[in-house]
């Protein structure tokens, strides 16, 4: 029975080997860290319908069971092929020889650092949109750290996206519904805070996105302001001075915050190029793995027998992830039966 | 005072810590549509009295989120209120009652 | 500033600056605006610290102001530039420490282009052999004056009779620090702590014990600009940019400010007087405003050095109060006689601004 | 002379109405201007007061309109209103056959059976009583009626009930009881003097085993009193409209109409309207749930309660001023309140004066803001133009201009004036002889407010006059027509046979089942600002609706607004009538130059 490995436990990956399970192939799970589930695993709710998180993740989880072997804490350093095999040396120390292998290895949210001037990590109350979930926790009224009721929240768009100064010029098209939503979530714990979201355009590309767009504006009294944040510094009592330009009015616009949610875009994984040359498969300029075709073979990689799924091509919402997880374990059922 | 030859600007930014958006309330509370606004500018292309005036409702729209109070009376004085705006909102704001609400709060002594 | 992310992104700014036989390079216009302060600063080298520098008389201004205005054009900057290198070369000194922020930045910026495009060198050379028969080598470690009291500052703080702390309160002085901008929003990496977060005055305000302020504008540009200041008409725009830092540094209510340029000095100095007439503020509780000193002068009050001979009675804003809070002894009657007690005349006191 | 202390509660009431009314009266009349009370005393001494007397019996009596309404219950309101009158007339006659005296005071014929209980004994003393029996009982059966109506309205025609106030109830409960009473009181004494008639008599047999004697004054008592609760109440309620309603008819007649808001008439029309509720049913916002008719609205003026809210949304259709039995203008009313609300007299509009031509033309085709939203009917009308064989151009081909009636509509006068003074110079530059517009709300202020000595044309007229004069000519289609009258053009303008003569020349054009007058808005009307947008469509399904166009292929309008509201959920295709025309236009027609000419002498 053909052995395939799948290099990633996130969303795209368990997907990926749940299906290859049920196409009775013998499956490996590689995932770096101990926990299944990615980057999902630390969300609450989703967009557009506020689903919990964890739902998803369970369901994904529950369809795995002993169906397919899990290797925990496990990376790949070195790759080698001989004819149709793949030999993969592990951290673990151990060689593993597969017939396919599926790369899963999802994204990296951009470390907000490098924008010096937002004052990430330099301010306190200036957090990113993965930190701001953890407050969503619970239903308690979203403070300051120094534990002040937010009264004004600022959310910035494009953070690490659509930005030449930190190489990333490609847009990770989720963070703008994501902002949308945890706006609503805010505005539902702080009813009298003002919201404001500035943005350079709304990308609500998906079904039920422009809904919530709307329910923001009318039901929660959410603005949204035309202007690319510039600077961040500090006033007196802690809160944030915001620099920006209203673009609609073509003037400059100052303001003064509490806290400050940076909508970081999405990078290619860690160390995921390194992985990318192990496995003799190129790179976009993005840094994310390149398909063969963007149209037809969204999954099939230059290299024969290696697939890719999910984030690792490319940002994706969750439905289109395991959507590209479903098809990218149909190219290796057809792969490994027809050639 | 001696003459400098120059004299001080003052700063020109929209300070949203100051501007009180009163204006925009009063209207808000009345006509909550007002919100619904994305600024697309249809109706502004479409204005009749954008032909022979500065009038365009989204800015005036932008002003009143903004609370520029001070440009919006000239600009809503020009309107016909002959509906053309609502006609093409893509977002179904009701146009004609804003601008109404808006001479309505101008003549109110609202700070 | 001690907050830890701070000192993170610090890390990654960090240069060597040499600790002996420097080359001094004086500013052209600080003389006039602030004659003490580059006497004071070899003062501080040589007694304090017995450095060997030296002080070439016959090194001229680094064109800067003429080139950014665009009167001087670029090659007769490089040729001006490689001929103080000759000087340096010729008196065998390795360490070019310019006094001027203006001219630190002209000089890295020609270096940078010497260096990206060696055939611009190997013409300046030629230029300079023709005009003045002089050869030259490029310094080995070039750092601004403001650096050298950044390395020191610790010896410095050991020698020092006072603190920046405030005599009566036992707290210590809020301090503003400005750094010129093209000390570090040129050439980040040739600067001590990187241009969002500057390190180099911070540093030695919190190694003499005062508090540096970290306000919303902190980073503004002082409006000098060159276009903005020499045109009259412009001058509004210079002065704006004064206000604009001032009203949000106000909320602090800062005892000090030190700067490191000679143009952000005398625009923060001389500008108060300025908004004080056209826009009756004042920027202090006490109606004389906030004292601007230069890191040398500073240096010098905070090692005991006359104030009257580090040239403090030429500033616009008062220093008396400064001084008192510091606990500095000073003889006011001596502020406006020369050295041999002829009273030189007391400047015209401004309308709101209270001045002693 | 007759007396007894029963009477008093009877007689203070109906004092108290009398004198408290009166007051009214004169000082209503004394707030009119001198040129209109010269005009109402003019009016009241010349012949053609009769109209106003036949009037006032026709409908303050008869209410005729309510029996167009619905017969049940027009007789519900004739039964107690005429039946009410009659009963005291004939009881005023009754009394000269019994009391010596020639003038009694007034409550004598009310309680003529108290006084004389005995009958007289000739023919007409008994024949009264049948007749006085016989009304009594037309006006219980009236009674009656008016009570189920309030439980079951859809048998009387009306889909629901005036939601009435706890002052108004009170007044209806006393009416109501008035006649009851009476019953009671004349079949007592019935019971002991025999002198009642079918009714009474046989009720006071049944009521024999009473103690009639002991009963009978105290049922006087009562009689009274309720008599006087609701003359009382008369004024403060919904029956003021009884004494109101003749002054009503008499100024309208005169000619007196409200120029500006609480002008007197306007006072009279608010006291006048008795809110029977049946504007309601006609307005098409009481189905989405607002309660803005004229019976509320006025009500809120005449209590002066807050209603900032309801006099904007009003489309203005003017479909309850159509209802209305007693003919209120309330459309008027509540344009004057807008004023009084909206009006900004510091606007200086900075139109810029040289966009215009002046270069000549005979016809001048006015396409209207709206039209420019729908190109269809500026196509469809430069197309008919080419063809007309006029000369003519479009007056704001690109530089699009306001009629200014939308500032009328929301009460901006003094703004609306200078946008017509504007657009009046323009369009007289031109020195057209006919004025076309495709737009009825720019029709029915061109009409109104501009005063332009040109002949001023509806596109539906222009297009029949084509016809009639054969400058064009169309190709006829099996297609089955329905045609939607727009509200500023039928109930507006009264256009209602040209748009009709004009679609039968092309299309069999069927009937509708609510059209002419009684046409529904389309919900786009610029009257209302108040209404959402899916208010707004729900107002228009439920028109399109209400003129079921199932049997119909094509629904036409002749209103850039109207078309663009009803085409957005309309199932069936909609059409102005210039896009039918245009569409089904022949190229060639007879030439004949002179009877050209003629024609446009003759207009």
């Amino acid at each position: 029975m053909p052995r395939i490995a799948v290099i990633g436990g996130g969303v795209a990956g368990m997907e990926v080997a749940f299906r290859l399970s049920q196409l009775s192939f013998e499956v490996d799970i590689i995932e770096k860290s101990f926990i299944l589930g990615g980057h999902v695993h630390k969300w609450q709710k989703l967009f557009p319908d506020f689903t919990p998180a964890h739902q998803i993740v369970d369901q994904l989880k529950n369809q795995l069971r002993d169906k397919v072997n899990i290797l925990f804490g496990n990376e790949v350093i070195k790759a080698e092929q001989e004819n149709t095999k793949h030999i993969l040396y592990l951290s673990d120390g151990t060689t593993q020889v597969y017939d396919a292998i599926v790369i899963t290895t999802g994204f990296k949210l951009f470390n907000a650092n490098r924008k010096e001037e937002y004052g990430y990590s330099v301010y306190p109350n200036v957090i990113t949109s993965s930190e701001l979930e953890e407050y969503f926790q619970n239903d308690k009224p979203i403070i300051t750290k120094e534990n002040r009721i937010v009264e004004r929240i600022a959310f910035i768009h494009c953070v690490g996206s659509r930005d030449e100064k930190v190489g990333n010029r490609h847009c990770s098209k989720v963070c703008c519904i994501t902002a949308v939503k945890q706006a609503i979530e805010v505005a539902q714990r702080n009813p009298d805070a003002e919201i404001y979201l500035f943005y350079m355009d709304l990308r609500m590309f998906d079904r039920k996105f422009e809904d919530l767009y709307l329910q923001a504006q009318t039901e929660y009294g959410i603005k949204f302001v035309r202007g690319r944040l510039s600077e961040v510094s500090e006033k007196a009592d802690s809160r944030l001075f915001l620099k920006l330009e209203d673009t609609l009015l073509g003037k400059p616009l100052r303001l003064t915050v509490d806290l400050v949610v940076l909508m970081v875009g999405m990078e290619t994984a860690e160390n995921s190029i390194q992985l990318a040359n192990a496995l003799g498969i190129p790179v976009g300029q993005d840094n994310f793995m390149l398909p063969v075709n963007c149209h037809s073979q969204k999954n099939i990689t230059g290299n024969r027998g290696i697939f890719v799924a999910g984030c690792a091509s490319g940002p994706k919402s969750i439905g289109e992830t395991l959507a590209d997880a479903r098809s990218a374990a149909l190219e290796v059922y057809s792969y490994l039966n027809c050639n | 005072m001696p003459n400098f030859g120059f004299s001080i600007h003052s700063p020109t930014h929209i300070d949203l810590d100051k501007n009180y958006r009163t204006i925009f309330n009063y209207v808000k509370v009345k006509e909550p549509s007002i919100q619904k606004c994305i600024f697309c500018g249809s109706c502004s292309a479409t204005c009749t009295a954008s032909n022979y005036s500065a009038m365009s409702l989204r800015k005036v729209n932008l002003l009143l989120h903004r609370g520029m109070v001070q440009e919006v009376r000239s600009l809503t004085e020009q309107c016909l209120l002959c509906g053309k705006c609502y006609l093409v909102c893509p977002r179904n704001v009701n146009t004609r009652r804003i601008i109404l609400l808006i001479h309505e709060a101008l003549k109110m002594p609202l700070s | 500033m001690k907050n830890r992310g701070k000192q993170l992104i610090w890390q990654n700014y960090q240069k060597d600056i040499a600790d002996d036989h420097f080359f001094y390079v004086r500013s052209c216009i600080r003389q006039n605006f602030f004659p003490g302060a580059e006497t004071t600063f070899l003062r501080i080298l040589k007694d304090v610290l017995n450095k060997d520098v030296y002080d070439d008389p016959s090194h001229t201004t680094c064109t800067g102001i003429g080139y950014h205005t665009d009167i001087v054009p670029l090659e007769t900057t490089m040729t001006v530039v490689a001929r103080q290198f000759a000087l340096m070369t010729e008196k065998g000194y390795k360490n070019f420490i310019p006094s001027c922020v203006t001219s630190f930045g002209l000089y890295l910026e020609i270096l940078e282009t010497w260096h990206n495009y060696p055939e611009v060198l190997e013409k300046t050379r030629s230029n300079l052999m023709l005009a003045t028969g002089r050869s030259f080598v490029l310094p080995e470690n070039i750092v601004h004056a403001s650096d050298v009291i950044y390395k020191f500052r610790s010896e410095i703080a050991k020698k020092a009779k006072y603190r920046l702390v405030n005599i009566h309160t036992g707290k210590p002085l809020k301090v503003v620090e400005h750094i010129g901008c093209h000390y570090a929003k040129m050439f980040p990496d040739k600067s001590v702590g990187g241009a969002e977060f500057p390190r180099v005055l911070s540093g030695i305000i919190e190694e003499w014990g005062g508090e540096v302020i970290d306000y919303p504008e902190r980073r503004h540009c002082c409006g000098f600009g060159f276009r903005q200041y020499f045109i009259k008409a412009n001058r509004g725009y210079t002065f704006s940019s004064v206000k604009k830092k001032f009203d949000s540094m106000s909320p602090y209510e800062p005892d000090l400010i030190v700067t490191n340029c000679p143009g952000c000095n005398v625009f923060l100095d001389k500008g108060q007087y300025v908004i004080s007439e056209q826009e009756g503020i004042v920027y202090s509780r006490d109606g004389y405003g906030i004292p601007v000193l230069t890191f040398e002068e500073l240096t010098g009050v905070v090692l005991g050095f006359d104030p009257w001979d580090i040239g403090l009675q030429v500033h616009q804003v008062s220093v008396e109060p400064l001084l008192d809070k510091i606990g500095v002894k000073y003889d006011i009657q001596k502020k406006y006689t020369d050295k041999n007690n002829r009273l030189l005349g007391k400047p015209v006191k401004p309308t709101l601004l209270k001045t002693l | 002379m007759k007396f007894d202390w029963f009477v008093l509660p009877f007689l203070s009431g109906l004092s108290f109405v009398t004198v408290y009314t009166s007051v009214k009266f004169y000082r209503w009349i004394n707030k009119l201007s001198r040129g209109e009370k010269a005009l109402l005393k003019k009016y009241i001494f010349s012949r053609s007061i009769w109209t106003s007397i036949k009037e006032i019996f026709s409908e303050s009596l008869f209410h005729l309109k309510i029996f167009k309404t619905h017969p049940l219950l027009g007789y519900m309101h004739a039964s107690l209103a005429f039946g009410w009158f009659l009963l005291i007339v004939l009881g005023n006659i009754e009394v000269k056959f019994y009391s010596e005296y020639s003038i009694n005071p007034p409550y004598v014929p009310i309680f003529l059976n108290f006084f004389e209980p005995t009958t007289a004994p000739n023919f007409f003393g008994r024949g009264f009583r049948f007749i006085m029996d016989f009304l009594l009982l037309i006006i219980l059966s009236g009674v009656a009626l008016a009570f189920f109506k309030r439980f079951v309205p859809s048998k009387f025609g009306m889909k629901q009930n005036m939601r009435h106030r706890w002052f108004d109830r009170i007044a209806i409960f006393s009416l109501w009881f008035i006649f009851p009473a009476r019953l009671v009181a004349e079949s007592l004494s019935a019971s002991i003097y025999h002198n009642g008639s079918f009714l009474t008599n046989t009720l006071g047999k049944m009521m024999s085993f009473l103690p009639a004697e002991t009963l009978l004054y105290p049922s006087w008592w009562a009689y009274s009193i309720i008599l006087g609760i609701f003359f009382f109440a008369l004024p403060f309620s919904r029956y003021m409209h009884i004494p109101t309603e003749v002054l009503l008819i008499l100024m309208r007649n005169a000619g007196i109409r409200s120029r500006y808001f609480s002008h007197p008439y306007q006072e009279v029309e608010t006291e006048a309207c008795s809110r029977c509720g049946i504007c309601i049913d006609s307005c098409q916002l009481t189905s989405i749930g607002y309660a803005i008719q004229p019976s509320y609205y006025l009500r809120t003026i005449r209590y002066n309660e807050l209603h900032r809210e309801i006099t904007d949304n009003c489309l203005l259709c003017g479909r309850c001023v159509e209802a209305c039995p007693v003919g209120i203008f309330s459309t008027d009313i509540r344009r004057h309140e807008r004023t009084l609300q909206h009006e900004m007299r510091t606007v200086k509009f900075k139109f810029n004066q040289n966009k215009f031509s002046n270069t000549y033309t005979e016809v001048l085709y006015f396409a209207g803001c709206m039209t420019h939203l729908t190109p269809g009917i500026k196509k469809a009308m430069t197309t008919i133009l080419e063809h007309s064989g006029y000369s003519w151009q479009i007056l704001d081909e690109d530089e699009n201009i306001c009629c200014g009636r939308p500032l009328l509509l929301a009460g901006q006068i003094s703004a609306a004036n200078q946008v017509i003074i504007h657009t009046r110079t323009q369009i007289e530059k031109t020195r057209a002889k006919i004025l076309v517009t495709s737009c009825p709300i720019c029709y029915k202020t061109f009409k109104e407010n501009y005063r332009l000595n040109m002949l001023i044309m509806h596109h539906s007229q222009f297009i029949d006059h084509l016809y009639t004069h054969n400058r064009i000519a169309t190709q006829y289609r099996n297609v089955n027509v329905k045609y939607h009258d727009p509200c500023e053009l039928g109930r507006g303008a009264n256009i209602y046979v040209e748009p009709r003569r004009v679609i039968e020349q092309i299309a069999n054009l069927l009937p509708s089942s609510s059209e002419k007058n009684k046409a529904p808005c389309c919900g786009g009307s610029l009257g209302n600002t108040m209404l959402q947008a899916e208010e707004k469509k729900l107002i228009a399904k439920r028109a399109l609706s209400e003129m079921n166009l199932t049997s119909a292929d094509l629904l036409v309008t002749a209103c850039p607004l109207c078309l663009k509201t009803f085409s957005a959920v309309s199932s069936v295709s909609v059409k102005d009538l210039s896009q039918l025309v245009a569409e089904n236009i022949c190229e060639k027609i007879p030439n004949n130059a002179q009877k050209i000419h003629k024609a446009v002498e003759t207009l």
